[in-house]
C-alpha cells in the first residue's frame, strides 16, 4: 500500500501549520488537525505494529474510535507517556513521540504534570453527537427549552459550530438522567475534563460504525473499512492507496467509490456480495502488506487481482452502547442486518435518532455477508483452515477460536466472549461484536437476534485513571481537617497522626528526641508538672429540650436525667445489637440542656445516631441535637500544677476543690473570652478542659504556653494521652473495642442501668452475651518489665503447644506502652474470662519469640484516684 | 449516581445522603417482653425484594431529615 | 442458553459439558450454577458418591458473581471460624488445577493489605498474630518491605495515604475466575452431574415440612434434597420456600484496564480507601471498588464510587495515572449482618442454604462447595461450617468480620 | 487577564441555630416581628430584614440559621426568646462553627460548578436562595447574594475544612479560561 498526501482536500487539517512528530524514532511531519493515523498514512507509513499473539504485521483499519489495530504508545511533549492509544483518535502536536507496540502498553509516568478536572452540568436536553440528526434534535429542543439548557456534545474537534461542545465523548448513561462524559483540552492548560451531566431528556445521535467481513488473511495492512478510506481522503487529504478493491454488501460504498475516483485512486475491482461475489483471501508482500486480492464469483474459479488497498463494508452497526447501558433493549433489524434500539423501561426519556436508530444513509439493499469460508490452502494450515480468519484483530481472535468455544459447549454469547476474549479489546468489540454473534448463530443454527450481543459495559471509550481522579490528587485526594491551633503545632515540630480526616499531633519531639523519649517526657510532665493538649477534635453536641434527660437515658446505658445542673458524667452508648458504639463525658448545662462530647472519630456518626432515633423512633420527644464540635476549641490542662496555670488565664474563677469539684463545669472568662471550663480528667491527674469559641483557640493556647512557661508547661500529643489513660485503665472506643465488645466486657457493667430501657439493652440478654468465656478487658504486665508487647499480639496459655496449629487463643493485646509512672512496660488486653484470670500468667507468641505476661486488673496507676484533685499529701 | 428525592430540598445527588435500609421497622414497644427470635426479627431480618420496596434515606449533607421513599431495586426508579 | 441442544454444537476435543434435558427427578438439585454450586455438585459426586445431581441455572452457567469478581484468593481472616474455612479453601486451591486437570491460572503471588493509620496497623498486627497461631502464613511488612515486594506503591511518608506497613500472605494470589467455574463444571459433568442452563426456578415444592422438588421454566424437577446457592438472589429463591434470610443485596463494582506489560507483581488491597488491585495474566489491571450503599439488583453501581477509587489508586500507585479504565461492571453481593456467610440446614428438611458470602465468595469457592456437599450428604454441618448457621443471629454468636475491621474482598 | 472570579474571606458573623415548629402559626407570628423578618418556610430560601442587617436561612423544615453582624448573637437569641415565650424553641450560638468566604465574578458560577452537584443556574438558584450541599468533598452552605454579570455567592464551611476548601478553590480556578480584564 502506498498512501500519500493529496494536493488538496481535507477539511480537518490546516495545511498552513506544519507539525513535527516522531514515529519509532523517525522524524515526520503532518498538518495541524491530523490524527496520528492520518499523518502516518500521509507519510506512506501503514505498518504500525505487530499483533499481540501471532505477531502479524498490522495497519490502520479505521478512522475513529472503533480502531482495533493501530494501537500506539505516545509520549507527550510534557514527557508524560500514555501506554496505549488508538492512532486514529489522537491529534498530533509538535514534539509528540509515537511508538508502535504489540498489543500491550507500558506504564512509565510516575510524576504526572498533566492537569485533569471535573465539572457538573444540568440541562433540559442532552444531545450526544452533533451530526445532522443530532443538530436537528438540538434545534427542535431549543424551541421548548432555553438555549443554554440544551447541551450538545460531540466527540470530534470543533466543526459543528459554537452551540456544540467539541472533543467531548459520552462515557456512560446512568440512573436518573446522569451521564458522564470526557472532554479533551477544555482549556489550553487543562488536559481533560470529566463531565457529570444531569439531563431531563437525552438524545443519542452517536451514528453508526461500519463493520468488516471476515475472510482469510483479512488482517493485512492495507485492508480498511470502506468509509474510513473515504474519510482519510475527505477529512485529511490523504490517499490511502493507489490500486483499490472494494468489497461490499450494501450501497454505502457507491459514494466511497466516487470519492476514491476523484482522488485518483484506481478501483481495480468491486466485489459485491449482492452479486454473489466475495473476497476469499488476500496476498501479501514481504512485509505482509496487502499486494493482491483473491476473488470468487458464485461457481467461478478464484481470480487474483493486484491491489494495495482493500476497502471492506460488511454493513453498519448503529452505535447503541449508550442506549443499551441505559437499559434499552435491542432488536435485530433484518433490513440492515444489525441491532437497533427497541424498547426501554421507565426513567428519563431517552431516544436514539439518525444512524444510531438504524437510519443508515445510502445503505440501499443489503445482503448480509459475515464470513467467507476458506478456500484451498488459505491459512496455510490445512488441519484448521480457519486460523487466519481474524474476527477481533485487537485480540488476534479468529473463527477457529470461535469454533473452539462453541465446540466446548459454550453456547451463550457471553461465554463465547469470555472464552475467545473477542470484544474485550480497546475498541470494545465495535468491529467484531455483531460479526461474532452472526457467525455463532450460523454455527448454532439460530437467528442472530436470538443469539444477541454481549452486555455493553461503560465506559464507551477508555478513560485514564488520572482523568477519573480529576482534582482529587495529592493533598486534595481527601480533605485534611485541622484545628485552629494547628499552625502552632506545625511551628513547634509536632509529629502528626491521621485520625479520620483530622491531623492530630501525636507527640512533640524536642531536638533529636525519639518518639519514645518524647512520649515519656510528655507523660512525666502531665503526672508531675503540667501539660496541655489540643482536644478540639472531640465531638460536641448540644442536646436541648424538656425531654433531653429522658432522651439521653434511652441513648446512654447509664442515667443522665438525674445529673445535676453544673455536673458532668461519663456515659457509654451501645448500638441496638448491644455492642459499645461510643463514649464521652456529657454535662448538664441547664434543666433542659446538655453538652455531649463524643470520640473524635465518631462525632458525625453519633449525631446521625441521635437524629435517627429522634426523628424515626421518638418524634414525640421534645429534644433537638446540634453539632457544636467546631464552635468550641478545647484545650486540656493536665497535671498537679494545672490549677496554677488555669488560675492565671481565668482569674475570676474559684478553682478550689470545694468550689469547683471533680466532674463539674463552670462558665468563665478565659483569657478575656467567655467560655466554659470542665473539670474532667482522662489521665487521673488534676485536669481542666477549657472551651472557648474556635476563633480564640490559638490565642488561648499561646496564653497557656506563656503563663505556664515558669511551671515548665509541656504540650503533649495523642500518644502520651493514650499512655496516661491506659495507666488508668480507660478504654479507647475502637481500640479496646472492635464492634463485638459489650460494656460488661469492658468491666463497665456498673454503668449499665437495670432500671430503664436503653438502645441495645435487650441484646445484652442474648445467650452469647452471657458466655463465661467472653473476652474481658484486663491489664497485662510482662514478666520482663522492659519487654514491650506489640499491640495486636495474641495470648495463649502457658502450656500451649505452639508447634501444633491451630493454637487456641485466649485474647489479644489492645494497647501497649512504656510507662514512666509505673517505671515499666504494661498493656491492656481483651482476654477470655479475663476477670477470673487475674494473677494468672500467659504467653504472647511473637515472630521473635514469646513474651510471658501476668494478667492483672486494668487499672494500674492510682487505683484509689487520689491524684485527681492534685498532688496528694505524701 | 442516583438522584434522590429529598422531600424538603428536592432531588439531590446520592453523595449527599446516607442510606437507611428498609423503612417501617419500628423499635419494639417492650423489648424485654420479646423472645430472642422476636428480637432478632427486629435487629437483623429485613425484606430484600427485587422490585419496588420502601426504604429510608437521610439527607446528611442537606437538611439532615430522614424520609421514606419507594424505589425499584432492579431499575433504581423512585416511585414516590 | 436455553433451547440449545448438543445437536447444534460442533464436536470438539475441548468439550466442557453436555446440555442435557433435565430428568424428572434427582437425588439433589442445586439451585444456582455459579462457582459454589458447581463445586458443591462436584464434591457431592466425587467425595460422597452422589452423582444423580442437577445444577439448575437461570441464565448461562457461571454468569453471576463468579464471572464478575476480582479473583483474589487469601485466607488471612481474623476470626478462628473464618480463618479455618478460608484456609481450607486455600489448601484446596493449591491442588485444584491438578485435581480438575484444568489450568486455573492460579498464581500464588502474595496478597498485601496496606495500613494507612495507627488503627489499621493495630488491626493488621492483630490479624497477623492470630493467623500465625491458626496455621496461616502471615507476615507484617514495614514500609520498606512493601516497597521491595511491590515497588510501584508510593511509600513516601508525606502522601495523603501514607503506608505505615502491611499484612502479607505469600500463599495468597489470584486465579482465572471463568476457568475455575468451567473446570468444576467439566469435572462435575464427567461424573454424571446434569448442568441445566436457562432454567429459572419459579417455585420450591414442600410437603409435610420436607422439600420434594422445584418448578422451573424448563419444567418441574423432583428432588430429594435442594440447596439454594444463588448468590445475588438468595433472598428471592429462599422466599419461594417461605424462608426470610438476614441478607441485603447490594451492587459491587469492578473494572479492568487495557493490557499492560507486567508492572504489578503481587496483589495489593487497601481497605481504608477501597482499592484492591492485581494484574491478570493477560496484562490488564483488575481493580475492585467499594460496595454501593443501597440495596440493588441492577448489576450496576454508581460512578462516583469508581471516581473515588481511582483517586485513591493514583495516590497509592502514581504509575497508574495514565492507565485506562477499559470496562466497568457490577455484581450483586448478598451481605449478612456480620459480613459472614450462611452455610446451613433450614427449618425445611432437605433444604440447605449456601449464601451471604458478601465480597468473600470467590476465594471461598472450593471450601464452600466442599462443606455444602458434606452438609447435604450427611444432613449435618461439617465442623468448618457449624458456626455459619442461621441460629447464630438469634444467639448473638456472630462472626463479625466487618466489626473486626477485617478486609473485605 | 483574569480568571473572572475573586474570592475573599468574610468578617465574623453572628450565627444562631434556630429550631422551632414552623407549623405553629402563632409562634411564627410572634417570631417575625421579634426577628424583623418572617421565618422562611420555602426550602432553601433566605429572609432578610428590611435594612439587610439580619438574614434567616432555611436549613430544614424546623431549622434555620439566623445570621447577623458580629457580636449580635446575644441580641438575636434574646429576640427569639422574647418571641417564643412558652413554645418549644431552641437556639444555639454557632457563630464560630462555620467560617465564611465570598466568591464573585462572571466565572463564579462556573467555578462552583466544578465541585457542586446542585443546579446553580440563575433560574434555579438565585439571590435569596441558599443550599446545604457538598462543594468538592466539604459540606457547605452556599448562599446566592447577587446575580447578573458578576454573580456573588457566600460559602459557609466548618473551620476545620476551610484550609482544604481554600486549596481546592485555588486549584479549581486553574480550570477556568483566561478572560480579558
Amino acid at each position: 500500500m502506498t498512501a500519500s498526501r493529496l494536493a488538496a482536500s481535507g477539511d480537518r487539517i490546516d495545511r498552513s501549520r506544519l507539525v513535527r512528530f516522531e514515529f519509532d524514532g523517525g522524524s515526520l511531519t503532518g498538518f495541524a488537525g491530523d490524527t496520528i493515523a492520518s499523518a502516518l498514512l500521509a507519510n506512506g507509513i501503514d505498518l504500525v505494529g505487530r499483533s499481540i499473539y501471532h505477531a502479524r504485521p498490522r495497519g490502520i483499519v479505521s478512522a475513529g474510535p472503533e480502531e482495533p489495530n493501530a494501537l500506539v504508545r505516545v509520549v507527550w511533549p510534557s514527557g508524560v507517556s500514555e501506554p496505549m492509544l488508538r492512532a486514529t483518535t489522537v491529534p498530533i502536536e509538535d514534539g509528540l513521540r509515537v511508538a508502535s507496540l504489540a498489543g500491550r502498553g507500558r506504564l512509565e509516568t510516575t510524576t504526572d504534570p498533566g492537569r485533569f478536572d471535573a465539572a457538573n452540568r444540568h440541562c433540559e436536553v442532552l444531545v450526544i453527537g452533533a451530526g445532522a440528526s443530532g443538530l436537528a434534535a438540538a434545534e427542535a429542543a431549543r424551541d421548548a427549552a432555553p438555549a443554554d439548557r440544551v447541551f450538545v456534545i460531540d466527540a470530534q474537534p470543533a466543526l459543528a459550530g459554537p452551540e456544540v461542545q467539541p472533543d467531548t465523548t459520552a462515557l456512560g448513561i446512568y440512573d436518573h438522567g446522569y451521564v458522564t462524559a470526557v472532554q479533551r483540552h477544555p482549556t489550553p492548560t487543562t488536559d481533560g475534563r470529566l463531565w457529570h451531566i444531569r439531563a431531563k431528556r437525552i438524545v443519542i445521535a452517536t451514528g453508526a460504525t461500519e463493520r468488516p467481513i471476515v475472510f482469510a488473511n483479512d488482517d493485512r495492512p492495507g485492508i480498511m473499512l470502506a468509509g474510513a478510506g473515504a474519510t482519510y481522503i475527505e477529512r485529511y487529504g490523504v490517499r490511502p492507496g493507489e490500486r483499490a478493491v472494494i468489497f461490499t454488501t450494501n450501497g454505502t460504498t457507491d459514494a466511497v467509490a466516487a470519492t476514491l475516483g476523484a482522488a485518483g485512486v484506481e478501483i481495480v475491482a468491486t466485489v459485491d456480495a449482492r452479486a454473489g461475489e466475495a473476497v476469499v483471501d488476500t496476498l501479501g508482500d514481504d512485509a505482509g502488506r496487502i499486494s493482491g486480492v483473491v476473488i470468487t464469483s458464485e461457481g467461478a474459479a478464484p481470480t487474483t487481482v493486484e491491489a494495495d488497498l482493500l476497502l471492506v463494508s460488511g454493513g453498519w452497526n448503529p452505535n447503541v452502547a449508550l442506549w443499551a447501558q441505559a437499559r434499552g433493549t435491542l432488536r435485530f433489524d433484518e433490513r440492515i442486518a444489525a441491532f437497533v434500539p427497541d424498547g426501554r423501561g421507565p426513567g428519563v426519556p431517552i431516544e436514539a435518532v439518525g444512524a444510531a436508530a438504524g437510519e443508515i444513509e445510502g445503505i440501499g439493499e443489503l445482503r448480509p455477508l459475515w464470513v467467507v469460508p476458506p478456500h484451498g490452502e488459505s491459512g496455510g494450515d490445512t488441519s484448521d483452515p480457519w486460523i487466519r480468519h481474524y474476527v477481533d484483530l485487537g485480540r488476534d481472535a479468529t473463527v477457529s477460536d470461535l469454533r473452539r468455544a462453541l465446540g466446548a459447549g459454550l453456547t451463550s454469547i457471553e461465554h463465547v466472549k469470555r472464552y475467545t476474549t473477542i470484544g474485550t479489546g480497546i475498541d470494545q468489540g465495535r468491529t467484531s461484536g455483531v460479526v461474532t454473534s452472526a457467525i455463532a448463530a450460523a454455527i448454532l443454527g439460530q437467528e442472530v437476534g436470538a443469539v444477541g450481543v454481549p452486555t455493553f459495559r461503560p465506559p464507551t471509550v477508555p478513560v485514564s485513571f488520572a482523568q477519573l481522579a480529576a482534582r482529587d490528587r495529592g493533598a486534595l485526594a481527601d480533605p485534611i481537617r485541622t484545628t485552629p491551633i494547628h499552625p502552632w503545632h506545625v511551628a513547634n515540630g509536632a509529629v502528626f497522626e491521621d485520625v479520620g480526616q483530622w491531623k492530630r499531633p501525636r507527640h512533640f519531639p524536642q531536638a533529636d528526641e525519639s518518639m519514645e523519649e518524647a512520649v515519656l517526657r510528655e507523660c512525666v510532665a502531665a503526672r508531675s508538672g503540667v501539660a496541655v493538649m489540643d482536644a478540639t477534635t472531640l465531638g460536641k453536641i448540644d442536646v436541648q429540650g424538656p425531654d433531653a434527660g429522658v432522651f439521653l437515658d434511652r441513648v446512654y446505658t447509664n442515667t443522665f436525667s438525674t445529673l445535676k445542673v453544673g455536673s458532668c458524667r461519663y456515659g457509654l452508648m451501645c448500638r441496638a445489637d448491644g455492642m459499645v458504639f461510643d463514649d464521652g463525658v456529657t454535662s448538664r448545662l441547664a434543666e433542659d440542656r446538655y453538652h455531649m462530647t463524643t470520640t473524635t472519630g465518631n462525632a458525625a456518626a453519633v449525631l446521625d445516631h441521635l437524629e435517627e432515633w429522634l426523628q424515626t423512633e421518638w418524634p414525640d420527644l421534645r429534644v433537638r441535637a446540634t453539632s457544636v464540635t467546631e464552635q468550641w476549641a478545647t484545650i486540656a490542662v493536665v497535671g498537679p500544677h494545672a490549677r496554677d496555670v488555669v488560675a492565671r488565664v481565668a482569674p475570676g474563677l474559684d478553682l478550689s476543690t470545694e468550689a469547683f469539684g471533680f466532674m463539674t463545669w463552670r462558665d468563665a472568662v478565659i483569657a478575656g473570652v467567655v467560655g466554659r471550663v470542665f473539670r474532667i480528667s482522662f489521665s487521673g491527674e488534676l485536669a481542666y478542659e477549657l472551651n472557648v469559641p474556635t476563633w480564640h483557640g490559638l490565642a488561648l493556647w499561646k496564653a497557656l504556653i506563656a503563663v505556664g512557661e515558669p511551671l515548665g508547661i509541656t504540650p503533649y500529643g495523642t500518644e502520651a494521652m493514650h499512655v496516661l489513660r491506659a495507666e488508668k485503665g480507660y478504654p479507647i472506643i475502637g481500640q479496646e473495642t472492635d464492634g463485638t465488645t459489650t460494656p460488661q466486657d469492658l468491666g463497665m457493667g456498673g454503668l449499665v442501668s437495670t432500671k430503664k430501657d436503653f438502645i441495645g439493652r435487650r441484646s445484652h440478654r442474648r445467650p452469647d452475651a452471657a458466655r463465661a468465656d467472653r473476652k474481658q478487658l484486663v491489664g497485662l504486665l510482662p514478666t520482663d518489665p522492659t519487654a514491650l508487647l506489640p499491640e495486636g499480639a495474641q495470648l495463649v496459655s502457658l502450656d500451649a503447644d505452639l508447634a501444633t496449629t491451630p493454637v487456641p487463643m485466649l485474647g489479644h493485646v489492645t494497647s501497649s506502652y512504656r510507662s514512666a509512672a509505673l517505671g515499666r512496660t504494661f498493656a491492656l488486653a481483651l482476654v477470655k474470662g479475663g476477670r477470673d484470670r487475674l494473677g494468672e500468667r500467659a504467653l504472647a507468641p511473637l515472630v521473635t519469640g514469646t513474651v510471658e505476661v501476668e494478667i492483672t486488673g486494668s487499672v494500674l496507676f492510682d487505683p484509689e484516684s487520689r491524684r485527681r484533685d492534685g498532688e496528694p499529701p505524701a | 449516581m442516583l438522584l434522590v428525592p429529598c422531600p424538603w430540598c428536592g432531588p439531590r445527588a446520592e453523595i449527599e445522603f446516607r442510606y437507611g435500609g428498609q423503612a417501617g421497622i419500628a423499635y419494639p414497644k417492650d423489648p424485654d417482653g420479646l423472645t430472642d427470635a422476636e428480637w432478632v426479627e427486629y435487629l437483623f431480618l429485613r425484606d430484600n425484594p427485587k422490585g419496588p420496596w420502601r426504604e429510608r434515606w437521610v439527607h446528611t449533607a442537606g437538611c439532615r431529615r430522614w424520609f421514606d421513599v419507594t424505589r425499584d431495586t432492579l431499575t433504581n426508579e423512585f416511585l414516590g | 442458553m436455553s433451547g440449545v441442544t448438543d445437536d447444534h454444537v460442533p464436536q470438539h476435543p475441548d468439550r466442557l459439558w453436555r446440555h442435557p434435558e433435565p430428568k424428572p427427578a434427582y437425588d439433589v438439585v442445586i439451585i444456582g450454577g455459579g462457582g459454589h454450586g458447581l463445586a458443591a455438585a462436584y464434591y457431592l459426586a466425587k467425595i460422597h458418591g452422589i452423582s444423580n445431581v442437577a445444577v439448575v441455572e437461570r441464565g448461562w452457567l457461571a454468569g453471576g458473581n463468579i464471572a464478575r469478581n476480582t479473583a483474589i484468593i487469601r485466607s488471612n481472616y481474623l476470626w478462628d471460624e473464618s480463618a479455618a474455612i478460608y484456609e481450607h479453601a486455600l489448601k484446596l486451591w493449591e491442588t485444584l488445577p491438578e485435581e480438575l486437570d484444568y489450568d486455573l491460572l492460579f498464581s500464588q503471588r502474595g496478597v498485601m493489605n496496606l495500613a494507612h493509620n495507627l488503627g489499621d496497623v493495630r488491626e493488621g498486627m492483630r490479624r497477623v498474630h492470630a493467623n500465625r497461631l491458626n496455621g496461616i502464613d502471615a507476615e507484617w511488612l514495614a514500609p520498606d518491605d512493601v516497597k521491595r515486594l511491590c515497588p510501584i506503591v508510593d511509600t513516601s511518608p508525606d502522601v495523603r495515604y501514607p503506608v505505615l506497613g502491611a499484612t502479607y500472605q505469600p500463599r495468597g494470589g489470584i486465579a482465572k475466575h471463568d476457568h475455575v467455574a468451567w473446570g468444576y463444571a467439566r469435572a462435575a459433568d464427567r461424573l454424571g452431574v446434569d448442568l441445566v442452563e436457562g432454567a429459572e426456578v419459579t417455585a420450591i415444592d414442600i410437603a409435610a415440612g420436607r422439600v420434594t422438588g422445584i418448578q422451573t421454566s424448563r419444567g418441574p424437577i423432583r428432588a430429594g434434597n435442594v440447596a439454594i446457592v444463588a448468590a445475588g438472589h438468595a433472598s428471592i429463591v429462599a422466599a419461594m420456600a417461605g424462608l426470610r434470610l438476614p441478607l441485603q443485596s447490594h451492587p459491587l463494582q469492578a473494572l479492568v484496564s487495557e493490557l499492560l506489560e507486567p508492572i504489578h507483581p503481587t496483589v495489593v488491597m487497601s481497605n481504608a480507601v477501597h482499592v484492591y488491585v492485581s494484574q491478570a495474566h493477560k496484562g490488564e489491571l483488575v481493580l475492585g471498588a467499594g460496595i454501593d450503599s443501597y440495596n440493588g439488583y441492577g448489576q450496576r453501581g454508581a460512578f462516583h464510587i469508581i471516581e473515588h477509587q481511582m483517586a485513591a489508586a493514583v495516590e497509592l500507585f502514581p504509575v497508574f495515572a495514565r492507565a485506562h479504565v477499559l470496562r466497568t461492571w457490577g455484581g450483586i453481593v448478598d451481605v449478612s449482618p456480620d459480613a459472614s456467610p450462611i452455610v446451613s440446614k433450614t427449618a425445611v428438611s432437605g433444604l440447605y442454604l449456601d449464601c451471604g458470602w458478601g465480597t468473600g465468595g470467590f476465594k471461598a469457592t472450593p471450601a464452600s462447595g466442599w462443606v455444602l456437599a458434606h452438609t447435604i450428604a450427611n444432613d449435618e454441618p461439617h465442623a468448618l461450617n457449624r458456626a455459619y448457621s442461621l441460629e447464630r443471629f438469634e444467639t448473638g454468636a456472630l462472626i463479625d468480620e466487618h466489626g473486626a475491621a477485617a478486609v473485605a474482598h | 487577564m483574569s480568571r473572572g472570579v475573586s474570592i475573599w474571606p468574610i468578617a465574623r458573623l453572628a450565627q444562631i441555630s434556630l429550631r422551632a415548629d414552623a407549623t405553629d402559626r402563632a409562634l411564627a407570628g410572634r417570631l417575625a416581628p421579634a426577628l424583623g423578618a418572617a421565618l422562611p418556610t420555602a426550602p432553601g430560601t433566605v429572609a432578610s430584614t428590611p435594612d439587610g442587617g439580619r438574614h434567616i436561612l432555611w436549613l430544614g423544615p424546623d431549622e434555620w440559621l439566623v445570621v447577623g453582624p458580629d457580636d449580635s448573637a446575644a441580641s438575636i437569641e434574646g429576640a427569639i426568646r422574647e418571641g417564643s415565650r412558652e413554645a418549644f424553641v431552641t437556639t444555639v450560638d454557632v457563630s464560630a462553627n462555620r467560617a465564611g468566604l465570598e466568591l464573585a465574578g462572571p466565572a463564579a458560577r462556573e467555578l462552583l460548578g466544578f465541585g457542586c452537584s446542585i443546579d446553580l443556574d440563575a433560574a434555579a438558584f438565585g439571590p435569596g436562595q441558599c443550599a446545604q450541599t457538598l462543594l468538592a468533598r466539604a459540606g457547605v452552605i452556599i448562599w446566592a447574594m447577587l446575580d447578573g454579570d458578576a454573580p456573588t455567592y457566600r460559602i459557609l464551611v466548618r473551620p476545620s475544612f476551610a484550609g482544604y476548601l481554600g486549596a481546592w478553590l485555588a486549584d479549581a480556578m486553574d480550570g477556568l479560561p483566561d478572560r480579558p480584564g
